[in-house]
């Protein structure tokens, strides 16, 4: 257990979440690979705050707000795909090329 | 000790536990829920997976004999089979010779529990499979991948189609629906209906009446071994006015224990069977339980403003349904010797499930004071006799649907079962109102 | 903690599961009996255990295509969940299975996590009536779980911790059910619906043959039970814990009231099913979400001002 | 630098890694449900990990709303996906191999961050960590604490209102066209109903009842 091994996890936690969403064409599946980024960066601020921040209770503050950042993206990440399926009826992107227009 | 001597001591203490049973209704059955429930021996369930011992009741059509040969392949090991004729006269058919037959007069509960205790103890071989173990489509081979199907997004991969999304029914957020067949069997369907369903969640989305309850065969409806009232119901005979009574007190017990399980009410469910079985002469008798249910809260809860049935509607599914509704109609108000007793319908105002466990609850505390009022008065030969259970109208699946269509599924299950289109029951206590 | 400590905690905790979860099965038949006005059988006591035997000679069942490891691992999650819960309850002011900082934190997550054995068991058996019960318990847990959340916040606030012995230390003089009387109903409703238990039992519903558990038989099916009653017993600890003053009491030992605090709280879960009808779905949904979560709220301001 | 005993050192490796595996199964599995729970197995496994390193509150609060978080997922996939099941392969992806160089790519750079760079070594005090943080948040970070809060509140209305039905522009659904079915019409109209196939009338395999038989339906999709 070390910074090093934990902020190697995390970045691989972040690439696999960065494959996801690059590759996947499916929005709830995109969201899922945001989410594993967030996991990912989440994962390294605490390995920081363990090691590297001295304990400071700003660093957990730090991760707290990361992960309200994580429920606001799966909150609104919802409700945009609840409303463009209303709308577009779509669930996948390239469903999506109408957008442009 | 050896392992087959701990399996020896296992099996003896499982022999002693309450047989679960699952209880295949055939025609002719208004009387074997009650039967089995009211025994404290014994465990009714809803599905036939845990069940050791399947119990079927009645005669079954030869269009039942595949399912009902489907839902015993379903059950575990070990397993056996009761089968309750009725009339005692009809054999199980072939294949089902491992069972044990049981005739109308004999003791069921005594059969059921010596059937699972020898299963269970090895005395007796588990049944074996009646059906092939085959897969109802292929499941590899077909489509670019080999898996059964063509199209990413669509297609009738392994056979079966892709579940499509069906219109709206609630609130502009058109869903997957998935499409489900329900019956013959289903605890709490009347016998032989079959529903195709589309769900939506747990919301019905669509619902087709795939086949129509069995009705009776001639003749077939009035082998109950205790509804002694139906052998003697003839129309051009007089009744005694205390047997039909009695008939209607039980028939509404019946049914309300078998509501009473589908709202998770189980121990009250085991009192009114219980009662179902012996029907109290004196009305006060059920006034504890009346008391009892009318002020339970929850009940009322979860029964008023479900299923709503009135006017025009409400009149074409007659009796209880009706007079649930708010519509006096009853047969027995045009009747002189029930004029004689005193006789007023009853009637609720609603129409909702709630309406209709109180009518039928009312209807069987008045019906218990009807027949001890009554003596030995007889029906005039000929008059029309008010059924427990009327028949159900004939456009039965379109009324259904209308009423179903929307809610959800437990609403719709309750409904179907308050509705009681008992085509059976109904069938013989009508067929005395007839002609 | 020691090798020792921690297999002493561990068999503490296997201990309390299995005779809580019979003491749930003893309970249920004897209220049964006497709501149906029958006499008191032996087998009641016994009854319990003949069940699990038949259990043990049952053979399991299979459907078509399941899901097989998922649908194993249902249970077994399941029971682990109820045993976490349950190992941050103190029994005693010192005999405790976890002693953890954030023991509330922790019970919180063990009963939200129990949403994925519940759909798990729903579905992987691959049938319609299960996968029915386990969306219906998605929708259910979602409701049940911030006035759930809410009730278990609002006693950490007056003791100024999330631990479950400040918890208890406290309800010195005055307990929580009293000073945040709207605490133990939302908790006590929370805990029956976790459980799938009496009226809050939609997805296991007659209505649906049995629902997630309408296709499992044999061993499976015993260990589902014994889940739901586990469940029960680690609500019914968390409860007596978190609200009645745990240990707390005069004259007896603290082990002692802890144990009676629960067994009571136990018996009004368990006779919650005979009395309740089912709730309808729609109707649990909406009092969730327009009544009990004000209420939690309200609960949890009423214990922010008693905290001041 | 901490000491930690080997169990922890070991419990962490085990449990850093089975999160990226099963981050990496999300999208190797060919059914939506399993996706999110291998989703959820990951983030608890990251929980595990942040409870090693003396997080405890935030690693107790990551599975919790985690938890609520993948069961709501799990609805949405059934909700919208069109192969929910893995009945046909979910191939559903894009670019593909300039995502697969991309997250190499990231996971190098990264890693190579996390493993060169030099982090100051201070680490924190073992106990009163919760304590801590409680008083931080009610405390100095007061703002953010709240700001986080008042970003939520926003994201609630927010979401209620893009999802529901009714917009300032109308009725939300007028226009649509609904979703392709058909592999051959790929903006096709209303899908095939759903009808009984042939198959239904053959015998049936042990295990698929009839008592709510379903046998010709499509009920795999959730698988």
């Amino acid at each position: 257990m070390s910074l090093q091994g934990a902020l190697l996890i995390a970045a691989a936690l972040f690439a696999v979440g960065l494959y996801g969403v690059l590759s996947q064409q499916s929005f709830v599946m995109i969201m899922m690979g945001f989410e594993l980024m967030v996991n990912g960066s989440l994962m390294a601020t605490v390995a920081l705050w363990l090691w590297a921040a001295g304990g400071n209770p700003k660093g957990q503050v730090l991760a707290i707000v990361i992960m309200t950042a994580m429920a606001i993206e799966a909150a609104m990440g919802f409700a945009l795909v609840t409303t463009i399926y209303r709308t577009r009826k779509a669930d996948i992107t390239e469903k999506l090329r109408r957008l442009k227009q | 000790m050896t392992a087959r001597a701990s399996a020896g001591w296992l099996t003896a203490v499982a022999a002693r536990a309450e047989a679960p049973v699952f209880l295949a209704r055939g025609i002719g059955t208004a009387d074997a829920d009650a039967r089995l429930r009211a025994s404290p021996r014994l465990r009714v369930l809803d599905s036939p997976r845990a069940a050791a011992v399947l119990v079927v009741a009645g005669c079954v059509p030869t269009e039942l004999a595949e399912p009902l040969a489907r839902v015993h392949d379903q059950m575990a090991h070990p397993r056996a089979t009761v089968w309750w004729s009725g009339a005692g006269d009809s054999a199980p058919p072939v294949g089902w010779s491992h069972a044990t037959i049981v005739g109308p007069r004999d003791d069921i509960e005594a059969a059921v529990v010596a059937a699972y205790r020898d299963v269970i103890t090895g005395a007796r071989c588990s049944e074996q499979t009646l059906l092939p173990d085959v897969d109802p489509a292929p499941w590899r081979g077909v489509g670019p991948y080999g898996h059964g199907g063509t199209g990413m997004t669509g297609g009738i991969p392994y056979g079966r189609p892709m579940a499509g999304r069906g219109d709206d029914r609630r609130d502009g957020l058109t869903l997957d629906v998935v499409l489900a067949r329900i019956g013959p069997f289903f605890a709490h369907l009347p016998e032989g209906l079959v529903l195709e369903v589309t769900f939506a969640g747990d919301v019905v989305h669509d619902l087709t009446v795939k086949t129509p309850p069995v009705a009776g065969v001639d003749g077939l409806g009035a082998r109950l071994p205790d509804d002694a009232v139906t052998a003697t119901m003839a129309p051009d005979r007089a009744v005694p006015v205390a047997a039909i009574e009695l008939a209607r007190a039980r028939q509404h017990l019946r049914w309300l224990a078998r509501l009473l399980h589908l709202y998770g009410l189980d121990a009250l469910a085991r009192l009114v069977a219980t009662k179902a079985l012996s029907v109290p002469r004196e009305p006060q008798e059920l006034t504890a339980l009346t008391r009892r249910l009318e002020r339970c809260w929850a009940l009322g809860w979860a029964t008023r403003g479900v299923g709503v049935i009135d006017g025009v509607s409400a009149a074409l599914w007659g009796g209880p349904v009706a007079r649930a509704a708010g519509i006096p109609r009853d047969a027995r108000a045009n009747s002189p010797v029930y004029a004689t007793l005193g006789f007023q319908p009853i009637v609720h105002a609603n129409g909702d499930n709630c309406d209709r466990w109180r009518q039928r609850l009312a209807e069987a505390v008045q019906a218990i004071e009807l027949a001890a009022r009554a003596g030995t008065a007889v029906t005039e030969p000929g008059e029309t006799i008010e059924p427990a259970a009327p028949p159900p109208p004939a456009d039965f699946g379109d009324q259904l649907a209308a009423l179903l269509i929307g809610t959800e599924w437990g609403d719709a299950v309750a409904t179907i079962a308050s509705l009681d289109p008992d085509v059976n029951a109904a069938g013989y206590l009508s067929k005395g109102a007839t002609v | 903690m020691t090798a020792t400590a921690w297999w002493g905690a561990i068999a503490g905790v296997g201990l309390a599961i299995i005779v809580g979860a019979y003491l749930v099965a003893v309970a249920d038949r004897a209220i049964a009996s006497v709501v149906a006005g029958e006499p008191m059988r032996s087998s009641i006591l016994a009854g319990p255990a003949r069940s699990v035997a038949l259990g043990l000679v049952q053979s399991r069942t299979t459907t078509e295509r399941p899901d097989g490891a998922a649908w194993a691992l249902a249970p077994a999650l399941y029971l682990g969940l109820a045993a976490a819960a349950l190992a941050v309850v103190p029994l005693s002011e010192t005999l405790l299975a976890a002693d953890i900082e954030n023991g509330l934190v922790l019970f919180g997550a063990a009963q939200a996590l129990a949403v994925i054995p519940v759909f798990l068991n729903g579905w992987s058996p691959n049938s319609i009536l299960p996968l029915i019960g386990a969306f219906r318990f998605i929708a259910q847990a979602l409701s049940y779980e911030m006035p759930n959340l809410l009730a278990l916040l609002s006693v950490s606030v007056p003791a100024s911790s999330l631990s479950i012995h400040d918890i208890v230390a406290s309800q010195h003089g005055l307990w929580n059910v009293v000073r945040l009387p709207l605490g133990l109903p939302l908790f006590l409703f929370a805990a029956a619906s976790l459980a799938f238990w009496g009226p809050m039992n939609l997805p296991d519903g007659a209505d649906l043959a049995g629902g997630t558990q309408a296709e499992t038989s044999g061993l499976h099916l015993v260990a589902w039970r014994a889940g739901r009653a586990a469940m029960l017993v680690a609500a019914a600890a968390m409860g007596a814990a978190a609200f009645l003053g745990g240990w707390l009491g005069p004259g007896l030992p603290g082990w002692a009231w802890m144990v009676v605090k629960t067994l009571v709280l136990l018996v009004l879960l368990v006779g919650s099913r005979h009395v309740a009808a089912r709730v309808r779905a729609e109707r649990y949904v909406v009092i969730s979400w327009a009544v009990l979560i004000p209420l939690a709220l309200l609960n949890v301001m009423i214990a922010a001002v008693v905290a001041l | 630098m901490i000491e930690t005993p080997l169990a922890v050192d070991v419990a962490f490796w085990f449990f850093g890694v089975a999160s990226v595996v099963t981050a990496w199964l999300v999208f190797r599995t060919d059914s939506m449900v399993r996706a999110s729970f291998y989703l959820l197995a990951s983030f608890v496994n990251v929980g595990v990990v942040l409870l090693l390193m003396r997080a405890e509150y935030l690693s107790l609060i990551l599975i919790l709303m985690m938890a609520g978080e993948m069961a709501i997922m799990a609805v949405f996939m059934v909700m919208f996906m069109m192969n929910p099941a893995g009945l046909n392969p979910m191939n559903m992806v894009h670019q593909h191999r300039a995502s697969v160089a991309g997250g190499v790519a990231t996971f190098v750079a990264l890693g190579a961050v996390g493993v060169f760079a030099r982090f100051p070594d201070r680490p924190a005090r073992p106990t009163g960590v919760t304590f801590a943080l409680g008083q931080e948040l009610l405390g100095e970070s007061m703002l953010v604490f709240e700001s986080a809060g008042a970003a939520l509140l926003a994201t609630m209305i927010a979401a209620i209102a893009l999802a529901s039905s009714r917009g300032r522009y109308g009725q939300a659904d007028d226009g649509s066209d609904a979703p392709a079915f058909d592999p051959d019409r790929p903006f096709g109209d209303a899908p095939p109903r759903p009808v009984a196939s042939k198959h239904e009338e053959q015998a049936g395999k042990e295990g698929a009842d009839d008592m709510h038989d379903m046998r010709n339906m499509d009920h795999e999709r959730m698988a």
